[in-house]
């Protein structure tokens, strides 16, 4: 069975082994247990509305497979993912991108009509609701674990609208070349940051981003300067990130604007509202039952702070009620004459 | 002798023959009879006042009396930036320093500006190959200070010049590989050219307007900002003896050096004093060890500047030969102004 | 009878004189005869398809009232509205905007977190499809008409989709003081053009636009040093621009980033898909008949060149042919047998 | 007689007791102890060259050997802006025209740059006000030009000066109410404390890094602009005279300018000239036929600087007095340097 929950203190353990077996750039989990156990802790906090962390929620899911009747062998639940979603991008401190834009430099007697694309340091994510750390174990990454970890994270939001900002964005991971070098770091941030990217990367997990105020250059960017390298990624994601990619569209993200001010990376964004338009949930009372069969559907509960997120099946009616097992309602924190949200699931990605 | 005096009409052939000597490189001077007469029109102008003083273009000959021809043209434009827009890179310096992570980096960053807007520029220095003995180069060069200083309220009170920069044999220049041809889509020499000859709207259009991080541009654009062609040494040596100094402003299109002085340091401004003339039939003198110095009239529109040797300077006066208070157009009693020709002073150790 | 059709040559009079009743900020269209005359050419040209226009097509159209039968004591039709589209904004030259964008400036130190609200100099609306020169004649500015007029623009869009780019959008007037003074101008415009913001104006709408690319400020500006009084016009409408705000709204269009760099007036934005997202166009045959009445719609020919579109009533059923009066197709230039296009039409505006 | 020497750790009392007498306005001589304790600590270490030369900041003490006690001080900071970033506005000129409709606009435009970074300041002149006689300021101030051309590999090629701005009665300046103000939520006091004690990451964090132009900030800002307080006109006008100019340059709070000076156009230097030392018992002199000169000993760590008058330098040597030699620590034989405390030369006509 696989459920996904809020981050506990007692999950440190085995996030820092999922961290250790993940070769992706997460500029939001650092891999320092000090700095991580504190990350937890933030999580926790802001699933209990701490009011000190108003405004600087960061939120921490994990998938949790737990072997279940059927498999004896195995009877503690292990986490095999991890996903978190930053209520406020930036946190209460500025969140940078470069924004891409054109200018037209024309000249009539030269009979020249140039578009320079520009690139503006811009905050203006700043606050957006931002998708971030996901994370699968490398055995456990089916295209069904991927698309409940992510998925549920949009049901979060859908659900609880009214907490988080009227844009969500996911930034995505950039081009990097083998040896872990980033052709658009090398043309640009390497020039002001004296530092390697795999540096700057870490430094803007583990640190406050004050370091990026200070050292990155204010004035924008003419494309054309940069290297082709780099200017052949600008906005391209890594190969790794094309699958996730493909699950957000879906769920009604688009390419935006920005990108990355480290590996220039593209950023997905998608209105809140969208959300619900694309895949919209529904709300009805728990009667323990059925057979667990019918269609899939992602199902929570509908506590924030006890979050329960599940995929179960059972057959959608026109009525109030749906019926689920008492087992699987246990798993969600679902008691009889509770209400759930639910939506569709299909499975996705590669 | 030779004497430097105001361009005319009639020194447009020798002009002309001079400019086919002067070859590619020397964009100032282009051998071009309607683009030279053009020039020289100007300059008769700006010395009859014909034209508003922010205008002005001033040329002078060096001309060797005794063949009674030009070897040698100099020039100041009394303002720039006037009719049109004068455009230079400021090379700046961003600094950026965090205490957390310990880093403290120095950025050279270049800002497109037009600070030199009114200030007055020297420049097209030429001089005939077959006269460049050690004299004529520093004579047709510095008498421009003596004309500045003395009509001072037709100049700014800053002067400079622009060097050219960096090139290689074929003429390409790698500043603007690295920047101008990215935005450009035509060839620095077209460039140049369209720029020479005064059309300059194409700069506004097409020039990227915000600051350049100059470390983007690669190692050996970075490594040509600000420095002179190796041909252009000698110029910048003397103007540098003269008190001008590279103040962070290069050429757009190839990166060269922008040299200023404020008119008040300029050396031979600063040392030069005023002496009677004494006309004697001849002076006697002994070239050897006597240092040379430059002798104006103080005229404006009939300006001369000769060369004599320091022996003949006294306390009060200094001794003019018959021949060149004639070519100076000074009479006896009329005051001139000298300058030694070099700094007389040595480095101290 | 009302008809909305392209303007032709012998219209030139009727819109000199309805420029003169007009008060309203018309950048797009001069007073002057000449210009008047060359811009009602290329029109001309843009509905021919010229290839000396690809790409720099301007269409007008003008609202004819025609006495028709009922109305024998004026017999000649009567040119009471205009309305334009320039298919690429900037017709081939850059067309400027400011975009609205906020830096964050923060101090931990000293516990600052200020917001601060900066304009980018922008081309990225060049080549959008422009919606311009709106005008209805005074006394015949009812609802009725105005709706007619800017609907049948987007029904032409809508049915040359291919033809027009993916962003439709329109200038909206900005605030003025009674004598004609713009504060956002005195604030910011004034200090560079050297001239009223009349006089700007009317450059902009007579001369070519170069001499905003030689005049106009690079670098971006920070809102907090313009004059209290040109802060609070920034993206707000002139208030006789209220009612076409409504309208545009009604059909899909928002307020968007960018502003006019002249009197800061908001721009709107619409992507051209929603605009058939919005108020979807059926096409069915024609045929004589029918009463001339059931709904009203906005109805169409399929001639790009010869473009007509009127108010028809008449009842649409489910099969294929709609039945209009021959006399009314007539006007639309369209046979038995026919195509047409047509929207529901609702009246808008005040 | 006074003397020019190194600041010691026995003059803090003297020290605090002239920073009391300074009042508000003079931020960089504040009466406070540890501060001052602490800067006296600096300048000792940079004359035995305890601490790295570009972190050096040197402390001149004018003492008056006659009661003992000093009467003045003034500093000179090696090399700005290595442990922070040194922050200046430039003014620079944007030009705008267009034929088409005849327009030719300059505007004023103002960047943010570091370019002072590396740079040689001169700064904190403070003189006791009852020794406000005419040459202890002169030489307070120039002795500095003396000890930087003798130990020039110390010191940056540009020497700099910033000059208080122009602010009114209540302390309230013009500039900072058009600008700063909006962004930084701070009064302009505590602004210029906190970069006076050195807290200057908060500019890096609140400051506009977009150019300003100019005219957006009110005519009462832009007149400002480049303009000293009244009190301050005095100090400016004697480092024009030393050949420092106004370059664009300016403060980023109040819009007060910054002057500059390539070390080898400072007149001081430029003058300077060396004798040998000749002492004799007793140097008759006419102070009111003579002018005074500077005489330094040419010593870094005991570097001291005295005056007398022109009438005691002969054409090799020096004639000093006894009691002078000995307080500049010169034997005889021993070469000094000498400059004209004052610029003879006259305003040419």
């Amino acid at each position: 069975m696989l459920l996904v929950r809020p981050c506990h203190s007692s999950d440190l353990e085995a996030i820092t082994a999922l961290l250790e077996r993940s070769g992706l750039r997460l500029s939001t989990l650092p891999r320092d247990p000090e700095l991580l156990a504190e990350r937890v802790q933030v999580s926790l906090e802001s699933f209990a509305q701490s009011p000190s962390r108003q405004g600087k929620e960061r939120l921490l899911f994990v998938l949790e497979y737990s072997p279940g009747n059927s498999d004896s062998d195995r009877d503690t639940p292990q986490v095999i993912g991890l996903a978190g979603i930053d209520v406020c991008a930036g946190n209460g401190a500025p969140f940078y991108s470069y924004r891409r834009d054109e200018l037209i430099h024309a000249s009539h007697t030269l009979n020249v009509h140039n578009r320079i694309p520009v690139l503006y340091l811009t905050h203006e994510l700043t606050g957006s609701t931002l998708l971030c750390s996901f994370m699968l174990h490398p055995d456990w990454a089916t295209s069904d674990h991927r698309a409940l970890l992510m998925c549920s994270r949009l049901l979060f939001i859908q659900q609880y609208r009214h907490r988080f900002a009227d844009t969500v964005i996911s930034e995505i991971q950039g081009v990097s070349t083998e040896d872990a070098q980033s052709p658009f770091w090398d043309s640009l941030g390497a020039h002001f940051f004296a530092m390697s990217f795999a540096e700057a990367d870490s430094h803007s997990a583990y640190r406050s981003k004050t370091f990026i105020a200070e050292l990155m250059p204010p004035h924008p960017i003419y494309v054309p300067l940069l290297t082709p390298a780099a200017q052949r990624v600008i906005a391209v994601a890594h190969d790794q990130a094309q699958v996730n990619i493909e699950l957000m569209e879906r769920e009604g993200f688009s390419k935006g604007p920005h990108i990355d001010i480290f590996d220039g990376g593209p950023t997905y964004e998608c209105p809140a509202v969208r959300l619900s338009a694309t895949n919209p949930a529904r709300i009805k009372q728990v009667r323990f039952g059925g057979h667990n069969a019918g269609q899939t559907y992602l199902v929570a509960n509908t506590s924030f702070q006890e979050f329960r997120c599940a995929l179960v099946r059972f057959s959608d009616g026109l009525g109030d009620v749906i019926r689920i097992q008492e087992t699987v309602a246990g798993l969600l924190g679902v008691k009889d004459g509770d209400a759930v949200i639910y939506v569709p699931f299909k499975s996705g990605g590669r | 002798m030779v004497i430097i005096r105001p361009i005319e009409p009639e020194d447009i052939e020798a002009l002309l023959d001079m400019a086919s000597k002067a070859g590619v490189g020397v964009t100032t001077l282009p051998p071009n009879r309607a683009l030279l007469e053009a020039k020289i029109r100007v300059s008769v102008q700006s010395f009859s006042q014909q034209i508003p003083e922010d205008q002005a273009q001033y040329l002078f000959a060096l001309e060797d009396v005794d063949v009674g021809r030009i070897i040698g043209v100099s020039a100041i434009l009394a303002r720039v930036g006037q009719q049109d827009v004068w455009y230079n890179y400021r090379v700046s310096t961003t600094v950026s320093t965090s205490r957390e992570l310990d880093i403290h980096k120095c950025t050279p960053t270049l800002y497109l500006t037009n600070d030199m807007t009114g200030s007055t520029e020297i420049c097209t220095l030429f001089l005939d190959p077959d006269y460049r003995h050690r004299n004529n180069g520093q004579l047709l060069s510095k008498c421009r200070f003596m004309f500045i200083d003395d009509h001072s309220n037709l100049f700014a009170s800053k002067i400079f010049a622009e060097m050219r920069g960096v090139s290689d044999d074929q003429g390409r220049s790698p500043f603007w590989q690295a920047l101008g041809h990215h935005f450009f889509s035509i060839d620095f020499s077209e460039a140049d050219y369209l720029t020479g000859i005064g059309q300059k709207s194409f700069i506004a259009e097409l020039m990227p307007k915000y600051p350049i991080y100059l470390p983007m541009l690669g190692a050996e654009a970075q490594a040509a900002v600000g420095k002179v062609h190796q041909q252009t040494r000698p110029a910048l040596a003397m103007l540098e003896s003269e008190g001008f100094n590279f103040n962070g402003l290069i050429d757009i299109f190839d990166g060269g050096p922008l040299v200023e002085v404020f008119v008040n340091s300029i050396r031979t401004i600063r040392d030069s004093f005023n002496r009677q003339a004494f006309i004697v039939k001849h002076v006697d003198t002994d070239v050897r060890n006597s240092a040379f110095y430059m002798v104006s009239n103080r005229s404006f529109s009939c300006f001369r500047v000769g060369l004599i040797t320091g022996d003949a300077i006294k306390s009060d006066t200094v001794s003019l030969s018959a021949e060149l208070a004639e070519r100076l157009r000074v009479n006896s009693g009329d005051v001139v102004r000298l300058t030694a020709l070099r700094d007389p002073r040595q480095r101290r150790n």
